[in-house]
C-alpha cells in the first residue's frame, strides 16, 4: 500500500515538473486534471475518502472544465459590426474586404473570429467596459470609409493598425478608457 | 447577551442578503439601520463585558474549547470593532448618494463588514484562515467594481498574490496543529512554552508571518497595495487602506502574542523602517494623487510595525494607537481625494490646482488629515508618533531614523498641498452626505488628538504617563516642516531622473513572488541567530 | 505517505509561480501549491493502523479526522478563487490583448 | 538566470530544513483528537461519518463561511459578466451547439444515474463518505449534462441566483434554530435525548441545503463562463 502511494507521489512530482516547464496551456490543463485525479487517489490511500470525493468532483471534473472554457474564450476575437453592406460578407466564393482583413489578422494571432451584427447603434461611451467586444466596425456613409474602433490598451490593435496602413478607406481608431467617476 | 459577538457578525450579513434579494431603493436604507443596530449592540456589549469579563469568550455550539470554534474579545478586538463600525458607517454615508441604487455594491460592502467583524473576534486558527480568504475575495470584487482594465488587472494581482500568501499561513497552521492537536489560540498559548524544539516553532512562526507580511504589505511584498488602491473606487480605497490592510497587522499582534518570540522583534523593527523609507521614496516620486496616498499607507504601516515590534510597553501602545489614527486620517484623505478626482477628472497632482477655491470646505477637512498624517501638534497623528518615539528616545540612532521618516512624510505632503493653491474655474460637486462624512472624520481626528488619554484609558486600560505636548516636540515638528519645505523646493520640484526611474519601475508578478520567497528566506536566516 | 514528497510538490509549485510569465500558468501553479498543502496535511496525520474515520464495528483507532474536515473547506476555497481568477483573466485578455504579466502591466490605460 | 539559480538554492535549503523538521515533528505528534472523536462523535452529533460530524456540527461556523465564499464568488462572477440591468433577462443556457448523437445518447443514459449518485452522496453524507459539498458538485455536473441533451432548455438565470441566496439564508436559519431549543447557537437543534435516527434529520437537512446551494452556484458559474464575451 505504502509503496503504491509513494509511487503515485513520485508520479505527481513528475507531472508537476512537466506542468511548470510546459509552454502549451491546453496541455497544462490536461496535466492538471490528471494531477488532481491522482492526488484524489492519494487522498483515498491516506484514508480520507471525503476529501478524495471532493477532489474528484471539483478538481478533476469541474475545474478543468472552467480552465478549458476560459482558454477557449481567450482565443476569441469578438467583432461588433454596425455595417450592413458586404464589407464583412463571408460566403464561399466571395469574402468581403473587411472580412479578409480580419481573417488575416486573426490568423496571425491564432484567434477565432466571432462577428455579430448589432442592429441598433449602441452608444460608444463606456461600451468596452460593459461588454467584451474587441472591435467595433462603423461606416461613414458620406465618405465611404470604414472605422475600426478598438481599445487603446489592447496590444492587438497595434498590429491591426499596421495591417491597414496603406488603406485609405479603412481607419483604425483607438479609444482610451475615460476616467470613471469616482 | 453573550451572543452579541455572533449578532454583530450575522446582522450585516443577513441584511446584505436582504438588500441583494429585494433590489429595491427603499430597502437600501437598511444599511443605516444595520449600522445603528450593531453600534448600539456593541456599546451594550462593551458595558456588559466590563462588568462580567468571564463572558468575553464563547464557544460556538457549546463544545469543548479544543474541538469547537471559540470567539473571544479582548482589549484589542473591542477597540478594533468600534473602529470598524465607525469607518464602515462613514464610508456608507459617503458613498450612499452614488450607490443608493446599486444593491450589489451595498451587498458586498455589508458582507465585508460581517466577515471583518468575524475576523476580529475569532480565536481559532483555521477560522482565521477562512475569514482572511473571504476578505481577500470580497475586496477583490470591490476593487474591480469599476470593471475597467486597470481595476481588473489590479484585482487579479491582488487576488492571486494574497491567496498565495495565505497558503503559507495554512502551512504554518499545519505544523502548529500537528504539535498541539488543537486550533484554539488560547490552548496553544498555554502549551507553547512546553515545546523546547526551536526549529519547529520558528518554522511555524516564519510561515505565518510571511502570509501576514503579504496581507499587511510589508517591505518586500508591498507591490499589490498601490495597484489595488489606485484602481479601486475611492470609498473602497479608504476601506482598504484604513482597515483591510490593518487586518494583517491585527493578525500579526495575535500571532505575535501566541508565539511570544523575542528573536524577531529586531527583525520586524528593521523591516518596519525599510517599509517606511521605501514607501516615502515611492510616494515622493509619484504624481498620481491616489498612488501618493497608497504609498503613504505603506510607510505608515512601517511606522506602526516599528511601534508594535518593540518590547517597550508605551511604544507598543503607540503603535496600536497609530493603527486607529491612521485608519481615521487615511480614510479622510482618500475620501477627499475621491471628491477632488471627481470634480477635476484628472489624477495628476501637478495638474490639479485651485482646490481651495472650488471646494473650500472639503479642502479644510483634507488639510486636517494632512496635518494629522505629518504629525502636527494637537492632532492625533502627533500623539501616536510621539508615543512611539518616546520609547526610542534613548537610542539616538533610531531616533534619527524616525526623524528622517518624518521629514519624508512632510516633504511629500508639501508636494501634495500644492493642489490647494492656484486658480480654477471648475465648480465643486460635493454633496452634503460626503461633506458630513469628511466632517465627522476630521472631528474624530481632532478629538482623538486632544483627549487621547481618556481614550487610551477606556479602550486599552493604559495610562499615558508621558507629558507629550511639550515644547520640544512642537519645535521638532516645525523644524521637520521647514526642512521638508526646503527639500521640496530644492529637490523634489525639479523631478530628477532618479524619481522618474522610480516612478516607472514595474515589478512583475513573478518577481513579486520571488521577493516573497526572499522575504521568507531572510526570516529563516535571521532565525539561525536563535538556534 | 511521505510528507517530504508532498513538500517537494509545494516547492515545485513555488518555483513555478516565481518563474511563470503567463497568467493561466500562474493560476495552475497556485492550484499545485494548494494540492501539495492538502497532501502534506493529510500525510502528516496518517497512521498505518488507523481506520477511515467512519464509525463502524470494532474500530479502535482512526486517522485524524480534523485535517480532512479542514481540507474540504480548503478545496472549496481554492476552487472558488480559481474560478474568479479565470473570469478575470478572460476580462484581462479582452482589455490588453495578451495574457503575459509583463505585457499586461506595461500597457497604459 | 541568477534569479532562477538563487531560487533553486533557497528552495533546496527549505527542503533540507523541512526534512530536519519533519523528523523532529514526529516526536510531538498529538493524538488527542483521534481518541476524542472516536469516543464522542456519534454521541454528540449522531453522525457515523466523523468528518461530516466535524463539518456540520463541531465546526459548523466554518462551513457557513465556506458556503458564503461560494455565494460571494458566484455573485461576483455574475456581476463581472453581466451588463447593468440585464441580469433579469438572462437565461441559463443559451446557444445551440452541434453535438454528435453518440454524446447525446450517452448523456441521456448517464443523466439519471449521476443525479441519483449525487443525491445519494448528499443524503448519506452522515453515514458514508460524502456530504453536501461533494454531492452538490456531482449534481452540478449532472445538470451540466442537460446542456448536451437539451440545449434549448431555458431557465431564468435570476431564479438560480435568487434560490442560492435564499438557500444560504435558510442554512443560517436552520443552524441557528438551536438557540430556541438548546440556547446555544450553531449546533443540532434536536434535543440530545432523542434517538440518533431523529437527530440525524438535522444533518440530512443541512447536507441537502448545502448540496443544492453548491450545485446551483457551480451551474451559475458555468453558465457565466459560457456567456462571457457573447454580449
Amino acid at each position: 500500500m505504502v509503496i503504491i502511494a509513494n509511487l503515485i507521489q513520485v508520479l505527481l512530482i513528475a507531472i508537476s515538473i512537466s506542468i511548470v516547464f510546459s509552454k502549451d496551456n491546453t496541455r497544462v490543463v490536461v496535466f492538471l486534471a490528471s494531477f488532481s485525479l491522482l492526488s484524489a487517489c492519494l487522498y483515498f490511500l491516506n484514508k480520507a475518502p471525503d476529501v478524495a470525493l471532493a477532489e474528484v468532483a471539483i478538481g478533476s471534473a469541474i475545474m478543468p472544465l472552467f480552465y478549458i472554457l476560459s482558454i477557449s474564450k481567450q482565443r476569441e476575437f469578438i467583432v461588433m459590426s454596425h455595417v450592413d453592406d458586404d464589407y464583412l460578407k463571408n460566403e464561399k466564393n466571395q469574402k468581403g474586404k473587411g472580412y479578409l482583413l480580419l481573417e488575416n489578422f486573426t490568423d496571425y494571432y491564432k484567434l477565432k473570429l466571432y462577428i455579430f451584427n448589432d442592429a441598433e447603434k449602441a452608444e460608444l461611451k463606456g461600451i468596452f467596459r460593459k461588454s467584451n467586444v474587441d472591435l467595433i466596425i462603423e461606416k461613414d456613409e458620406s465618405t465611404n470609409t470604414y472605422f475600426l474602433i478598438g481599445k487603446q490598451s489592447s496590444i492587438l490593435m497595434n498590429k491591426l493598425a499596421q495591417l491597414v496602413e496603406n488603406d485609405d478607406k479603412t481607419i483604425v481608431v483607438k479609444v482610451k478608457e475615460s476616467e470613471t467617476r469616482d | 447577551m453573550e451572543y452579541i459577538p455572533l449578532y454583530l457578525i450575522f446582522i450585516p450579513i443577513i441584511s446584505s442578503m436582504i438588500i441583494y434579494l429585494f433590489n429595491l431603493r427603499i430597502i437600501n436604507y437598511l444599511i443605516f439601520i444595520t449600522q445603528a443596530t450593531i453600534s448600539v449592540l456593541m456599546i451594550k456589549y462593551f458595558l456588559f463585558i466590563n462588568k462580567n469579563p468571564q463572558f468575553a469568550s464563547i464557544t460556538i455550539g457549546g463544545w469543548d474549547k479544543r474541538i469547537g470554534i471559540e470567539l473571544k474579545n479582548d482589549v484589542y478586538s473591542i477597540a478594533f470593532i468600534f473602529l470598524t463600525i465607525f469607518i464602515w458607517t462613514i464610508v456608507s454615508i459617503y458613498c450612499f448618494d452614488k450607490r443608493k441604487n446599486d444593491a450589489k455594491f451595498l451587498f458586498f460592502l455589508l458582507f465585508l463588514e460581517g466577515a471583518f467583524l468575524a475576523l476580529l473576534q475569532t480565536n481559532d486558527l483555521f477560522n482565521l484562515f477562512v475569514l482572511i480568504e473571504i476578505i481577500s475575495i470580497i475586496s477583490t470584487i470591490l476593487i474591480i467594481f469599476k470593471k475597467d482594465g486597470f481595476a481588473v488587472r489590479a484585482g487579479l494581482y491582488y487576488l492571486l498574490f494574497n491567496s498565495i500568501g495565505s497558503i503559507f499561513y495554512l502551512l504554518g497552521m499545519i505544523i502548529i496543529y500537528n504539535i498541539f492537536g488543537t486550533l484554539n489560540i488560547d490552548v496553544i498559548k498555554h502549551h507553547i512554552h512546553l515545546i523546547d524544539n526551536d526549529l519547529i516553532i520558528h518554522a511555524a512562526f516564519i510561515l505565518m508571518m510571511s502570509a501576514i507580511g503579504v496581507k499587511s504589505a510589508l517591505f518586500p511584498v508591498f507591490t499589490w497595495l498601490p495597484k489595488a488602491h489606485g484602481a479601486a473606487p475611492s470609498s473602497i480605497s479608504a476601506l482598504l487602506s484604513g482597515l483591510i490592510v490593518k487586518s494583517g497587522l491585527y493578525v500579526m499582534i495575535k500571532v505575535d502574542h501566541l508565539f511570544n518570540l523575542y528573536t524577531f522583534k529586531e527583525y520586524f523593527f528593521i523591516l518596519g523602517f525599510f517599509s517606511a523609507i521605501i514607501g516615502i521614496l515611492f510616494a515622493l516620486s509619484q504624481k498620481d494623487i491616489k498612488q501618493i496616498l497608497a504609498y503613504h499607507t505603506i510607510s505608515q504601516i512601517g511606522i506602526i510595525l516599528m511601534g508594535l515590534s518593540t518590547i517597550n510597553q508605551i511604544t507598543f501602545y503607540g503603535g496600536l494607537y497609530h493603527i486607529i489614527n491612521h485608519a481615521l486620517f487615511k480614510s479622510l484623505l482618500f475620501l477627499g481625494a475621491g471628491m477632488i478626482i471627481r470634480t477635476y477628472n484628472i489624477r495628476r497632482v501637478t495638474e490639479i490646482r485651485g482646490v481651495f477655491k472650488t471646494m473650500p470646505l472639503t479642502s479644510i477637512f483634507i488639510i486636517v488629515g494632512m496635518l494629522s498624517i505629518t504629525g502636527a501638534p494637537f492632532f492625533n497623528g502627533f500623539i501616536s508618533k510621539s508615543l512611539i518615539v518616546h520609547g526610542l528616545k534613548e537610542q539616538t540612532f533610531i531616533y534619527f531614523l524616525f526623524f528622517i521618516i518624518n521629514i519624508g512624510t512632510a516633504t511629500s505632503f508639501i508636494k501634495f498641498s500644492q493642489i490647494f493653491f492656484g486658480k480654477s474655474k471648475l465648480k465643486g460637486q460635493a454633496t452634503i452626505n460626503e461633506k458630513i462624512a469628511l466632517f465627522i472624520l476630521s472631528i474624530a481626528c481632532i478629538t482623538l488628538g486632544l483627549h487621547f488619554n481618556y481614550f487610551n484609558q477606556y479602550l486599552f486600560h493604559v495610562e499615558s504617563p508621558v507629558v507629550i505636548l511639550d515644547l520640544y516636540n512642537i519645535m521638532t515638528y516645525f523644524i521637520t516642516i521647514i526642512i521638508g519645505f526646503i527639500l521640496y523646493q530644492t529637490i523634489i520640484k525639479k523631478d530628477y531622473l532618479v524619481f522618474k526611474k522610480i516612478r516607472h519601475m514595474h515589478i512583475t508578478f513573478e518577481t513579486t513572488n520571488y521577493l516573497l520567497v526572499l522575504y521568507i528566506f531572510t526570516m529563516i536566516l535571521w532565525s539561525f541567530k536563535a538556534l | 505517505m511521505n510528507p517530504i514528497l508532498s513538500f517537494i510538490i509545494i516547492l515545485i509549485g513555488i518555483y513555478g509561480i516565481c518563474t511563470s510569465k503567463h497568467i493561466i500558468k500562474s493560476i495552475v501553479c497556485f492550484n499545485l501549491i494548494q494540492t501539495g498543502t492538502i497532501l502534506l496535511f493529510l500525510n502528516l496525520g496518517y497512521s498505518e493502523e488507523g481506520h477511515i474515520p467512519i464509525i463502524g464495528e470494532q474500530i479502535e483507532k482512526i486517522v485524524d479526522p480534523i485535517p480532512q474536515a479542514l481540507m474540504i473547506t480548503t478545496i472549496v476555497i481554492g476552487s472558488t478563487i480559481t474560478a474568479l481568477a479565470l473570469i478575470l483573466s478572460i476580462k484581462i485578455f479582452h482589455y490588453y490583448g495578451s495574457l503575459y504579466w509583463k505585457v499586461v502591466f506595461d500597457r497604459e490605460g | 538566470m541568477i534569479k532562477k539559480i538563487s531560487l533553486l538554492i533557497i528552495l533546496f535549503i527549505m527542503l533540507i530544513l523541512f526534512i530536519q523538521m519533519q523528523f523532529d515533528l514526529k516526536g510531538y505528534l498529538n493524538y488527542f483528537s483521534h481518541e476524542y472523536f472516536l469516543s464522542h462523535t456519534y454521541k454528540d452529533t449522531a453522525s457515523s461519518n466523523i468528518v461530516t460530524g466535524i463539518y456540520l456540527d463541531y465546526r459548523l461556523f466554518d462551513s457557513i463561511f465556506e458556503a458564503s465564499i461560494l455565494l460571494i464568488v458566484v455573485s461576483g462572477i455574475v456581476y463581472m459578466t453581466t451588463k447593468e440591468g440585464e441580469e433579469n433577462e438572462r437565461v441559463f443556457i443559451f446557444e445551440k451547439v452541434k453535438i454528435s448523437n453518440l454524446l447525446t445518447i450517452l448523456s441521456r443514459v448517464l443523466y439519471p444515474f449521476m443525479l441519483m449518485f449525487g443525491v445519494y452522496i448528499i443524503i448519506h453524507g452522515h453515514l458514508s463518505p460524502g456530504g453536501g459539498f461533494q454531492g452538490g458538485a456531482i449534481l452540478a455536473t449532472a445538470v451540466l449534462i442537460t446542456y448536451y441533451i437539451d440545449p434549448d432548455k431555458i431557465t431564468k438565470f435570476s431564479l438560480i441566483i435568487f434560490l442560492e441566496k435564499l438557500l444560504f439564508i435558510s442554512i443560517l436559519i436552520i443552524s441557528s434554530l438551536s438557540l430556541l431549543t438548546k440556547n446555544v447557537l450553531f449546533t443540532n437543534f434536536i434535543p440530545n435525548q432523542t434517538s440518533n435516527t431523529y437527530r440525524s434529520i438535522f444533518l440530512i437537512l443541512l447536507n441537502l441545503l448545502i448540496g443544492i446551494k453548491v450545485s446551483l452556484g457551480l451551474v451559475s458559474i458555468f453558465s457565466s463562463f459560457l456567456k462571457e464575451g457573447r454580449s
